[in-house]
């Protein structure tokens, strides 16, 4: 069943989870993106797109609050992000996993779950069952492939009990049954009241309904060209 | 004179600070304007990459 | 916003700063030159001979007043990192980085003739005395503060780990003097004093207060010499530095 | 939904960076081999003679230990950084410093303790003398936890690096320079039977604020180089 | 109370108590002598310790200096005005070394004797010209001839 978010109006009522207004960054006074408007409401899924280099990592960055934006504001569920105050709301998955490859798969979600805390009625063994990794429990992480680690890192994701998902390539290194596993994770995070915001370069895409799109192009390139 | 640059037995050792203080803030000065040529011809390099991507693309 | 912070916010956006530095920097230097040229006729020429040292307490001249700039620079440089950290200032930034390397300078100067002065009068060239010691951490906290600086890519987020750096060690120059003092102490105490009468006489302090005069304008001189340059830099992408950097190449070909 | 408590989310940190030193178990010992070769080195270099030796003994067992020490700092944030599991500690909802407070706390429990342990063979090496047996233990357990928590804060100021080597030195020597004054101070006073209370007691105050401040100080830089 | 103000406050409560604290071991460590300097009146006091090397310091005494003929050998008393220290060293010395002047010497006590491995010359922090302290002896002295009621 394809799902078409925004679904329910009372998911519409609530507050944004995320709000970016005039959102620009610029390494060494070079724009890397911006500026950019957009709102991000329960229940939606948005694609960041853009060609390698283009700052989708960056944009997350920013987003997760890891990195100071150099003009614009971002707000999480109504609150100015700071670096100070960083949100518990926000779960990341970068380029870098998270996690250690000498830890076991259970042993890496248990510290992510102790760290970040649980989502309500799910546990680290369950939620790796869940993305296909049933019976990996006790392989240490560095013997798994890159795609079953990635899928260990969204476990990770899953875990915590968040409402924003910042997915950085979520796509990448997986297989059909993985991707597939992607857009399911997602859309059941979307109707829970969740939302998400990922980012792809476009060979894959959330196939799920007709996510809302951001290209992502620095304010100068567009300028100039 | 000879007396003055004597300093009263001193005058290798006063002399030898004088010499250090003088090359030192000599040095000091002048490592501005390299630093400045070498920054502004960064900059043009990279004025240079901008201008061919922007023609590349247009 | 009131018109102060109208004009603080007015001068400090980098062309204005620019220009403003590029305008006062030539002053400096030269002022600097003719002051420190008249304190040396006075401190070689014109001072009398000391009745302790002879004429080897002339190093003082050069020794004391590059001493006071160490400590100054250091003080300016962490005052202006503490406002970059605080209030993310772009001219704060560069003003902190641009005093390393000139405080850096001044330090190695005052241990060197301080050496060269040692070795005459107290019969050593180096002792590990409290003075000593925490002016040779403060060389290695400048090393340290321009070492990070130079480290990483990105000069905004340089120049904040760096002042971060410059903060920790404003912390740390007294711990190290208090506690090399109390196994060690030869340096004398301060001769110049703020409170209270001098300890020197009246023929020697003037070419003393006039190079540190002189030192103080030649260290402004050279930090709006090099806040310029780290303006450039962090303002590379910006249509003024264009100009700039279009207009030197011209008259290098020229 | 609800987040853990931060009780628990430091136990989680506790719990994990343990068992990683215990699978790489055969890393742990490097910190004491390297004290045991630069110990080792000063009787070959200054000739095998007892009085002499005695003489520097606490100093370069201090010495040894600070440069062990600062080895192993590197690993403090190192392999954190690179798979990304740093960036997971800063987004936690709990407080950072709290959380590297514990980190720094396993790390020197991990390679600074058994240095400890193992300085008075350190000592018997260079003959040192009676009264300082149980002296340098107690200035090295004030003293250790200190270049921890000042070095802490120097690594997370230089943690994007790659070849940080070099520079981490640079930064973390002038922090060093009053404690190793204070702690071996304090062995070389005992030595010449003057009083060594003091150098003890100021390495006891630093230490009570290094313990609040540095975690603060260290969450600060981190910010600082992952942004 | 907010969890962030909750956080300021514990933060802050955590540093007051370790300032205390430390304050406290300062104020202890303040009570001991640290700079291992003593005095002749101090040594004779019985209070530098017998065997171990500290440092002496004090003013060398007017017309105590015998250097030997053939060595490098100096004999010199050391002064605080109240108690006198007598002084062996062998080596060159500093040129600031001369009667009157404050020294800094590192050795042990050997038979009621000091010997000294090191001498310093502690210069002091006034500056003038030779005239001027001239006159101001000249002065100090005219004060002193000076019969006082």
């Amino acid at each position: 069943m394809p799902h078409t978010a925004p679904a329910s109006v009372e998911l519409r009522d609530r507050p944004a989870l995320l709000e970016a207004r005039g959102l620009a960054y610029a390494r060494n006074d070079e724009p890397v993106f911006g500026p950019l408007d957009f709102t991000l409401h329960p229940g939606e899924v948005v694609l960041v797109e853009g060609d390698n280099g283009a700052g989708k990592t960056t944009l997350l960055r920013l987003l997760s609050g890891l990195l100071a934006p150099t003009s614009g504001e971002i707000r999480l569920a109504g609150e100015p992000l700071t670096l100070a105050r960083l949100s518990p709301q926000v779960a990341l998955l970068s380029h870098a996993n998270g996690l250690k490859p000498e830890l076991t798969a259970i042993e890496n979600l248990r510290f992510a779950a102790g760290l970040l805390g649980l989502r309500s009625g799910l546990s680290p063994t369950t939620v790796l069952a869940g993305v296909g990794l049933a019976g990996y429990d006790d392989v240490p992480t560095r013997k798994l492939s890159a795609g079953q680690k990635k899928r260990v890192a969204l476990a990770r994701v899953l875990l915590a009990p968040v409402g924003l998902w910042l997915l950085d390539e979520p796509y990448a290194n997986l297989d059909r049954d993985g991707i597939q596993l992607v857009n399911r994770l997602l859309e059941n995070h979307a109707n829970r009241g969740g939302a998400a915001l990922i980012t792809s370069h476009g060979a894959y895409a959330y196939t799920s309904g007709t996510p809302r799109r951001i290209p992502l192009r620095a304010d100068a390139n567009r300028s100039d060209a | 004179m000879n007396d003055f640059l004597a300093m009263g037995g001193y005058g290798a050792y006063v002399w030898s600070a004088y010499a250090v203080f003088f090359v030192v803030l000599a040095l000091e000065a002048l490592a501005p304007r390299a630093t400045r040529r070498r920054v502004l011809a960064d900059l043009r390099g990279r004025l240079k990459r901008r201008d061919a991507r922007n023609e590349a693309s247009a | 916003m009131n018109a102060l912070t109208l004009w603080f916010h007015k001068t400090g956006s980098p062309p204005t700063a620019y220009r403003l530095a590029g305008r006062i920097m030539p002053w400096c230097y030269g002022l600097g030159l003719v002051l420190g040229l008249v304190a040396l006729y006075g401190g070689l020429v014109l001072a009398p001979r000391d009745y302790q040292q002879g004429d080897a307490y002339r190093i003082i001249f050069i020794h004391v007043p590059c001493a006071w700039m160490s400590l100054f620079a250091y003080f300016f440089m962490a005052a202006n990192a503490f406002i970059a950290l605080v209030w993310r200032i772009k001219l704060s930034e560069v003003l902190a980085m641009a005093a390393a390397p000139i405080g850096a300078a001044f330090t190695f100067i005052t241990l060197v003739t301080g050496s060269i002065w040692g070795k005459p009068m107290w019969g050593t060239w180096w002792t590990w005395d409290a003075r000593l010691t925490s002016e040779l951490v403060l060389l290695f906290l400048y090393l340290g503060v321009i070492g990070l600086h130079a480290a990483i890519e990105d000069r905004r987020q340089a120049a904040r780990a760096a002042g971060f750096l410059a903060l920790i060690g404003i912390v740390n120059i007294p711990i190290v003097h208090f506690s090399v003092n109390w196994w060690n102490t030869l340096h004398q105490g301060s001769t110049v004093r703020l409170m209270g009468p001098s300890k020197i006489d009246a023929s020697m302090i003037w070419p003393l207060l006039l190079m540190a005069l002189a030192t103080h304008v030649w260290f402004f001189g050279s930090v709006l010499a090099r806040t310029r340059i780290g303006l450039l830099e962090l303002d590379g992408g910006k249509d003024w530095v264009r100009a700039i950097a279009l207009d030197d190449d011209k008259e290098a070909h020229a | 939904m609800r987040s853990g408590s931060t009780a628990a989310a430091c136990a989680a940190l506790v719990r994990r960076d343990l068992t990683l030193v215990w699978r790489r178990r055969g890393d742990a010992a490097n910190p004491i081999l390297f004290a045991l070769i630069v110990v080792a080195l000063f009787p070959l270099a200054l000739g095998p003679e007892p009085e002499q030796l005695r003489r520097i003994a606490a100093g370069v067992v201090f010495v040894a230990i600070l440069l062990a020490g600062l080895l192993a700092l590197d690993t403090l944030f190192r392999s954190d950084y690179e798979d990304g599991s740093l960036e997971q500690l800063v987004l936690s909802p709990h407080p950072l410093s709290l959380l590297l407070a514990c980190k720094i706390a396993v790390h020197w429990f991990t390679t600074a303790l058994p240095l400890i342990i193992v300085s008075p063979l350190l000592g018997e090496l260079l003959h040192l003398a009676e009264p300082l047996r149980g002296l340098l233990p107690l200035a090295l357990l004030l003293a250790t936890p200190l270049l921890s928590l000042l070095g802490a804060v120097c690594v997370a100021l230089t943690v994007g690096m790659y070849r940080s080597g070099m520079l981490l030195a640079l930064l973390v020597l002038p922090l060093y320079v009053p404690v190793l004054i204070f702690g071996a101070g304090a062995c070389n006073a005992a030595q010449a039977g003057l009083p060594f209370a003091a150098p003890l007691l100021w390495l006891g105050a630093a230490l009570v604020l290094a313990l609040v401040l540095a975690p603060l100080a260290c969450a600060a830089a981190l910010r600082i180089s992952l942004s | 109370m907010t969890p962030t103000r909750k956080r300021r406050l514990i933060v802050v409560s955590l540093i007051l108590a370790a300032v205390g604290v430390a304050a406290g071991l300062t104020v202890l460590a303040l009570q001991q002598n640290m700079t291992y300097l003593y005095s002749p009146s101090e040594i004779a006091a019985g209070h530098a310790p017998a065997g171990a090397r500290f440092r002496l310091g004090g003013v060398v005494l007017e017309q105590s200096i015998q250097r030997a003929k053939d060595s490098l050998d100096v004999h010199f008393v050391v002064t605080d005005r109240f108690k006198d220290m007598p002084v062996e060293y062998t080596g060159i010395l500093p040129d600031l070394f001369r009667e009157g002047q404050s020294i800094v010497a590192t050795g042990a006590l050997k038979d009621g004797h000091f010997v000294a491995t090191e001498v310093l010359a502690k210069h002091d922090e006034s500056y003038m010209p030779k005239e001027v302290k001239d006159a101001i002896e000249k002065a100090k002295q005219a004060h002193a001839d000076k019969p006082t009621g």
